[in-house]
């Protein structure tokens, strides 16, 4: 039986054809991948079938029935669930709330939240996917974040579930404890589309594979008939080297020294309980770690957000005092942040006004403080091509640009700025495997450059790849230094977690 | 303009800018209303626009009683009134009176109007002018005497005065209570001659005093008076507009034994007010001005200079509303006499409230 | 020179750019027929009404042109003085309902700055600037605290703009007009003396009153536009007002100093309002009185948004309101309210706000094929 | 010190008196902006209904009628700020203005073409005569409870109302959802609710209670309308709500506060002697505003409204 099938999908926005007749037809009970570069349309076409975005034109089946999805309450009702590339949950809610809204166990008008509470926690024990059903969302780490939603649909019997790139934001663990659950719904009969710019989940996940294209469908593979490398291939476009090139580091001099440094968290625990290392000039510092284990406020430290509880930075040499991002930039740090619509753009400014912002006020974009914009057109013009941001036109509102090509975005930006030290937090989440790969070059030819780079990734192959030195950060300490040469992504992984400690090597 | 009225030939047209409390203020500006278009004009206004005439008996009516051998008959004169919405709109609407309407005489209602009107009387000699409550003043605030401008002045102090000894005799508290609007000048003065009536009957009453900093919001005129009433105040005097309909509204609440003294007009008349318990109004006559200034252009006897409105020509005085009822006879002799001794100049009322302390009254009350 | 024109006007590269114009006319030409509707239901002539409301506007050529045309442009200057003091605060994310405040402040400082002694004597060409300058630190300090609040404290701006305003209006007309800055009783004036002769805003139109307020703020729009769009100063208060409302950090993460910013722009938009105020002391009534509402402050909140918060359109909506208010008067001719204008501009905001719909219409209209609207207008009706 | 109980008791009335409308105004605003529609159309809202309650008594004699005209016109402006800012995705900011701008300018208007005046209606029915108050005798003569002896329906009214809208935002399936709304509606949406059907509710109600913010001036404390009635009242609720931080009860303790400053303004005033007697007038008035901002920098700190407050909720294309 067909779960779900579309025929001849069209949506034009202005100006972007993003899907081109697009035929689909993805078995009851299998997982389907959906790969793609950015912008090809993935998640405007996941849109349609949950009833947010109205095609121009097309069709779909639903269980073999045609069916008009209008809204996602129509989607819904089909037995459609959606995991959205950007949660959908209501921050200030309890994840019990999040998950029963819309379909509230009540007396009457009153809503019974006893027994809400004890269906999300029925429910997420059938299920296996733990949640405490009384706390905050806001409080909660993406990871079990991404649980809620899945708890969401699941409540509401949903036999087609859509995950638009669920692992981009997730820890290797988190990612595994998904496909855990992936494997024990589709056992239980679910289908499941399954976006991801990982090919290797994708190979290791999916029944089948579809490739998109530039709006189009380039084609449907099976699992078995395939290979990472052909998939990389058909989704580029080219021959993709999947290995980071390894470059030797010419380190040189200190450019960023952290001493004890004590970080107070948004909820006013100490994130950070004093932490110490240095990141010299052409090298990357990679750190390791679970999200929630102080990476948050030691880039919150470093960037001028948060004033530490004690402790020292020093930058180039001379102590900083006080740090705001503006006199910490004007040193010359560039920050690449993990959350690009919170930290890294200005969604409804154009690419051009974008592109310059944090060097607005250098020369030649600005004189006496005087914008220039034949400069700046020339600049981003320039920018664009050079990052690959697609659409290329500079007048694009970063609003409308596809996930990864505000990401690219904001490569473009923080890396085309004069700086000795980038902050890069999670530099490719959301990006297609070629701009991927772009960006490995990038940090590279940067390294060589004697820029001193701080990566902060949870992708562990990334931070293994890339870095020279490792430091694994958990529950606000450095747990451990190691180089890539000298350890495996294994041990990596038990020191992530807390359970191995090893000695720093002294600097 | 549309013709909708009959032609002008004939009558003598007098234009009125209020200020910007405008129509339906229950005292100031309507007072000055009364006399353009009950008095002089016998018409009414009526909603959704223009005028009708009225009846011989409304006319009568429309009459106070301290105005009653005053002699005030119909003129026949077409009124046309603009309000101002904003102080810039002062000149340009006496423009359009003189210009577009041509009326003979204008009338700026309100110490507001007195630069407005001193511009234009220089630049308008033709027209006669005539402004209530101030002298007009140049554009450099200097006091001008043109002689087109009749300016009529009111001694509140004086009237104030008679109602705060009416208020003296009437308390059975020895606590009364005085709402203002703003500290403007008219307001001081009714203040100061309040003060000094009572310090003239009994030294030792307390008087509770509140601004409420606007003319124009009853609900800060209650607010006040119940506050007042609260602690002990029994007889309430407002200066404060349309604020103080409040304070009427308060006293019509609780009834005996608390009573009000209206402001500016007889405020016992007004069905809307609260007439049972309203002891006394302090009277400023401006609609008796504003007739007299328009009958003065009618009879061609227009004299320009300051006019000075006091208790010896009626232009103030007290109402009497229930001053019988509440003060013995022996009491409102000595009102009464108070009220000679002033027009005879015996003593004089000070005009400022800081004044009052060491103001000496005249004794024997 | 169309492109250029285009470029100045509507921000180029806009498919569709000569919507940003044709909304505002029709959401206007909307207000008018609705207002007329409303005036035929009330029982009044609404040709009667608009020939005199138009006839008096001094939009108009007519009897009395000269003199209605110069009221109209002292009326608008103040209009566009303080719907920039909005439109700024708007631009940095800042909701300013705080004009009225920046106004009075604005009023009582030039008051004081023209009658007091040491200033009063110097010659015309230093007095008058010195006074402007005086009034636009008041306003803008006056401005400032709440941008400070905002900035140090995260108190809203919308309490602190509220509160501020009636503290000015206590403070200056229960204090200080009353108190301190009073004419002396002699001179029979009340309120505040007069301003000196070299206080007085230059008169540029005799016979009529209109002066140079008009050329101030015509200037001042101009260098607020330069500031906005030339400027780095500008480009940050941008990224402010497309992110503070909804806490996003990317200029903060970027190395803009969104607390100091935040200030500066009340302070700007605190001093450009201020300025109304003072046109109405030194052009109009040469000294502060002691009583003056003029509601200036939230009409200007409606030019504002009528002008869509950028500098040209504020021009144009402001001289639209100034019109409005000019010929408001003149329709008590007929026997109709005087706020009768402030029904159209009402109308003409609500229009405004419904800019969806006429932009849907309009491109009903010119596309004639409902199909492909959505996807042109990118959101919105479905 | 038992003479003093009468003074204080009609001191925490008159604060009472003080508080309603606001507070009705405030909860207005509470009730809409939680679903996400900032409503700066308070003070217009309540401008028309005291009018229309005033007209609606007037012409019938009858406050509870004058109550239904004023809930009625609370229901139009409702819909027109729903039909502009959730229909059709229009500027919340410039559809409140909208309403206040045509509030200064219609309601003048229909006053003089009624009432043949541009200040002040008549006197009509109202809440607030004694024989319409509601009597509590029992309670006469017992500190601070005593100020409840004899209140309008209309303060009972805004009161109950706390405690109901507080129950309806956090303990009912609809307050749920409301809430959602406000603070994700993609969220609300693809769990299948509909946004757009809250708003409209959300938005109506609120401009309801705000009408009664009106009624309360109108026909609560005073038997008339006044041109300058809600002068700024509506702005004060919104200031309260949000320095209430969008909650009801927050919303009442803000009100509290400003309206005993108020009171304790025109106490200290009528009863200022010596050195008291020297401070300017203007500063006892602008006591209660500057008390106000005074408790945000000490006390309350940052507020934080629902988090999609003011963004309008288009539907994808
Ligand atoms: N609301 C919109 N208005 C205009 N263009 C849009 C809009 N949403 C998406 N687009 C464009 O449609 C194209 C497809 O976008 P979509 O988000 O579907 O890409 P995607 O395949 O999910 O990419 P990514 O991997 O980067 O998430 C992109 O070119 C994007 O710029
Ligand atoms: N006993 C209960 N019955 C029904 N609903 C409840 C109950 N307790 C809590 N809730 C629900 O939990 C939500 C939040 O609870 P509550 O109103 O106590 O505020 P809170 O989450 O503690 O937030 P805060 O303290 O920050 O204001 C509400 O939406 C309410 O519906
Ligand atoms: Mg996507
Ligand atoms: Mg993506």
């Amino acid at each position: 039986m067909k779960a779900l099938e579309v025929k001849g999908i069209v949506k034009q926005f202005p100006g972007v054809l993003a899907n081109d007749s697009i035929n689909l037809s993805i078995n009851k009970g299998e997982i389907y991948a959906i790969v793609g570069e950015n912008g090809a349309g993935k998640s405007t076409l996941m849109k349609i079938i949950y009833g947010l975005y109205t095609p121009t034109s097309g069709e779909i089946f639903v269980f073999d029935k045609k069916v008009d999805i209008k809204t996602p309450h129509d989607a819904i009702g089909l037995k459609i669930g959606m995991v959205h590339q950007e949660f959908m949950l209501v921050a200030r809610f309890t994840v019990t709330q999040n998950i029963v809204l819309g379909d509230e166990p009540s007396k009457g008008i009153v809503f019974d939240y006893k027994k809400a509470l004890s269906e999300v926690k029925e429910l997420s024990e059938k299920f296996v996917l733990k949640v405490d059903p009384a706390e905050k969302v806001a409080n909660l780490p993406v990871g079990i974040q991404q649980r809620v939603e899945i708890l969401k649909i699941l409540r509401r019997g949903a036999e087609i579930l859509i995950f638009d790139e669920p692992t981009a934001v997730l820890t290797p663990e988190e990612t595994e404890d998904l496909f855990k659950t992936l494997m024990k719904l589709k056992k239980d009969g679910k289908t499941i589309i399954f976006i991801s710019h990982k090919l290797k989940e994708v190979m290791a996940i999916a029944d089948r594979i579809a490739v998109l294209r530039r709006g189009k469908l380039q084609g449907v593979v099976e699992k078995g008939k395939t290979s990472e490398v052909e998939l990389a291939r058909m989704v580029v476009g080219r021959d993709v080297v999947l290995k980071i090139p390894k470059a030797e580091a010419k380190v040189g001099g200190t450019v960023v020294s952290v001493r004890d440094l004590m970080v107070k968290s948004k909820r006013g625990i100490v994130g950070l309980k004093g932490v110490s290392f240095d990141v010299r000039a052409g090298e990357i510092v990679g750190i390791a770690g679970v999200e929630g284990n102080g990476q948050a406020e030691l880039v919150n430290a470093l960037i001028g957000f948060t004033r530490p509880v004690n402790g020292t930075i020093t930058f180039d040499g001379k102590e900083l005092r006080v740090i705001t991002p503006f006199n910490i930039r004007k040193k010359g740090m560039a920050y690449i942040p993990k959350d690009r619509k919170m930290r890294g753009l200005v969604l409804p400014f154009r690419s051009r006004e974008n592109i310059i912002m944090g060097q607005h006020t250098l020369y030649p974009f600005s004189k006496n403080g005087v914008l220039n914009s034949i400069e700046i057109d020339k600049f981003a013009t320039k920018k664009l091509e050079e990052f690959d941001v697609r659409p290329r036109d500079i007048h694009t509102k970063a609003r409308n640009l596809s996930g990864g090509n505000q990401q690219k975005l904001i490569l473009a930006k923080e890396m085309s700025m004069e700086h000795k030290f980038l902050l890069a937090s999670q530099p490719t989440r959301g990006l297609d495997i070629g701009a991927m790969e772009f960006v490995y070059h990038k940090l590279i030819e940067e390294k060589e450059k004697g820029v001193a780079i701080l990566l902060i990734s949870l992708e562990l192959s990334e931070i293994m790849g890339l870095s020279d030195r490792i430091l694994v950060l958990y529950n606000g300490e450095i747990v451990g230094e190691t180089t890539p040469d000298k350890t495996t992504e294994e041990e990596l992984g038990l020191m992530m977690l807390g359970l191995k400690r090893q000695k720093r090597v002294a600097q | 303009a549309p013709k909708t009225e009959e032609p002008v030939e004939e009558t003598i047209k007098i234009g009125l800018v209020t200020d910007v409390g405008g129509r339906g203020d229950r005292s100031f500006n309507d007072s000055a209303l009364r006399g353009l278009e009950t008095w002089a004009g016998k018409v009414q206004y009526v909603k959704g626009g223009g005028y009708e005439p009225i009846s011989d008996a409304e006319f009568n009516a429309s009459i106070p009683g301290d105005l009653k051998d005053k002699n005030i008959q119909p003129l026949g004169v077409s009124a046309m009134v603009l309000e101002s919405k904003d102080k810039k709109d002062y000149i340009p609407n006496i423009a359009t009176l003189v210009e577009q309407e041509e009326c003979d005489l204008v009338i700026g209602v309100g110490f507001m109007l007195a630069g407005a009107i001193g511009e234009s009387a220089e630049k308008y000699p033709d027209t006669k002018f005539m402004l209530i409550d101030a002298a007009a003043v140049d554009a450099d605030g200097k006091m001008i005497d043109p002689p087109n401008v009749v300016g009529y002045l009111f001694n509140e102090h004086e009237c104030g005065f008679l109602v705060g000894a009416v208020a003296a005799y009437a308390t059975g508290t020895g606590k009364v209570g005085y709402i203002g609007g703003m500290e403007i000048p008219p307001v001081l003065r009714y203040e100061a001659g309040y003060l000094a009536g009572l310090k003239t009957i009994d030294p030792s009453i307390v008087v509770i005093g509140q601004y409420t900093g606007s003319f124009t919001e009853p609900a800060l005129g209650k607010s006040a008076a119940e506050s007042q009433i609260s602690q002990g105040c029994d007889v309430l005097f407002h200066a404060a507009g349309a604020t103080g309909n409040g304070m009427f509204q308060s006293i019509c609440e609780r009834g005996a034994p608390y009573w009000g003294i209206g402001v500016d007009v007889d405020m016992g008349l007004d069905e809307n007010l609260c007439p049972p318990r309203t002891l006394t109004s302090s009277l400023k006559h401006v609609d008796y001005a504003t007739y007299l200034a328009i009958k003065s252009v009618v009879e061609g006897t227009f004299q320009s200079g300051l006019v000075t409105m006091t208790l010896k020509d009626g232009g103030v005085g007290y109402a009497p509303d229930h001053v019988a009822d509440a003060l013995t006879q022996d009491q409102i002799d000595k009102v009464e006499h108070l009220r000679e001794m002033i027009i005879d100049g015996i003593f004089e009322v000070p005009t400022d409230p800081d004044d009052v302390d060491s103001w000496t009254p005249p004794t024997g009350f | 020179m169309k492109d250029v024109l285009k470029r100045i006007v509507f921000g180029k590269r806009e498919k569709y750019w000569w919507m940003n114009a044709l909304v505002p006319l029709i959401s206007i030409l909307l207000a008018f027929i609705v207002g007329a509707i409303f005036i035929k239901i009330t029982g009044r002539s609404p040709v009667v009404a608009y020939k005199l409301l138009f006839g008096a506007s001094g939009l108009f050529p007519g009897p009395y042109w000269k003199s209605h045309f110069a009221e109209m442009l002292l009326s608008s200057s103040m209009y566009i003085a303080t719907g920039l003091g909005f439109a700024i605060a708007a631009k940095g994310g800042l909701f300013n309902i705080g004009a009225e405040g920046h106004f009075i402040v604005g009023g009582i400082a030039a008051a004081y700055l023209g009658y007091a002694k040491p200033f009063a004597g110097l010659p015309k060409f230093i007095h008058l600037p010195l006074i402007i300058v005086g009034v636009m630190l008041a306003g803008g300090i006056w401005g400032a605290i709440a941008g400070y609040l905002k900035a140090k404290r995260g108190i809203h701006e919308v309490i602190t703009t509220i509160m501020l305003n009636w503290i000015a209006l206590y403070l200056i007309e229960a204090w200080l007009v009353t108190g301190p800055m009073k004419a002396a009783v002699e001179t029979g004036v009340s309120g505040t003396p007069y301003i000196s002769l070299s206080a007085k805003l230059p008169k540029i139109f005799p016979p009529t009153r209109l002066n140079i307020s008009i050329i101030i703020i015509l200037a001042v729009t101009f260098l607020v536009w330069y500031l906005f769009y030339k400027t780095t100063f500008g480009y940050e208060i941008r990224t402010m007002g497309h992110t503070l409302i909804f806490g996003m950090e990317a200029p903060k993460a970027a190395g803009i100093n969104v607390e100091r910013r935040t200030i500066q722009t009340m302070f700007i938009a605190g001093a450009v309002a201020a300025l109304g105020g003072a046109f109405m002391i030194l052009g109009v009534l040469f000294q502060y009185p002691p009583i003056f509402e003029g509601g200036y402050g939230f009409d200007g909140i409606a030019v504002a948004l009528i002008g869509q918060n950028e500098p040209l359109g504020v021009i144009l909506a402001g001289i639209l309101i100034g019109a409005l208010r000019t010929g408001a008067t003149t329709v008590q001719l007929a026997h109709i309210p005087k706020t009768f204008p402030s029904i159209i501009e009402g109308f003409t905001v609500a229009f405004i706000a419904l800019q969806m719909l006429i932009r849907y219409w309009i491109m009903k209209f010119v596309m004639r094929k409902k199909k492909s609207i959505q996807s042109e207008m990118g959101g919105g009706a479905k | 010190m038992n003479s003093n109980i009468p003074f204080l008791n009609a001191s925490i009335a008159q604060a009472l008196d003080y508080t309603a409308p606001i507070l009705f105004a405030a909860l207005g605003g509470v009730m809409s902006e939680n679903a996400g529609v900032v409503n700066i159309a308070l003070e217009g809202m309540m401008r028309f209904a005291a009018f229309f309650g005033v007209w609606g008594s007037f012409v019938s004699g009858n406050a509870w009628v004058g109550l239904l005209w004023g809930v009625g016109i609370g229901i139009v402006l409702g819909a027109l700020h729903a039909y502009i800012t959730v229909k059709w995705a229009g500027d919340q900011i410039i559809s409140g203005v909208a309403i206040n701008v045509m509030a200064m300018g219609m309601v003048t208007y229909l006053l003089e073409s009624i009432f043949r005046t541009t200040g002040y209606s008549p006197p009509v029915a109202y809440f607030g005569a004694p024989a319409s108050k509601i009597h509590l005798t029992f309670l006469k003569g017992i500190p601070i409870l005593g100020a409840f002896a004899e209140l309008t329906i209309l303060i009972w009214f805004a009161l109950i109302l706390v405690v109901v809208l507080h129950f309806v935002l956090y303990h009912t399936v609809l307050g749920l959802r409301i809430r959602a709304v406000g603070e994700n509606p993609h969220a609300a949406e693809t769990l299948g609710i509909n946004v757009f059907k809250i708003k409209w509710f959300a938005v109506i109600a609120g401009s309801v209670l705000a009408a009664f913010g009106g009624l309360a001036l109108s026909l609560g404390t005073l038997s008339s309308f006044t041109n300058s009635m809600a002068m700024g009242k509506g702005f004060i609720g919104l200031a309260a709500m949000i320095f209430g931080k969008w909650t009801p009860f927050g919303a009442l303790g803000a009100i509290l506060i400003f309206a005993c400053a108020q009171v304790l303004q025109l106490f200290m005033q009528g009863t200022a002697t010596g050195f008291a007697k020297l401070i300017p007038l203007g500063f006892y008035l602008s006591l209660p505003y500057m008390l106000t901002i005074g408790a945000l920098i000490g006390v309350v700190g940052k507020a934080v409204g629902p988090a999609s407050d003011g963004v309008p909720y288009k539907k994808e294309s």
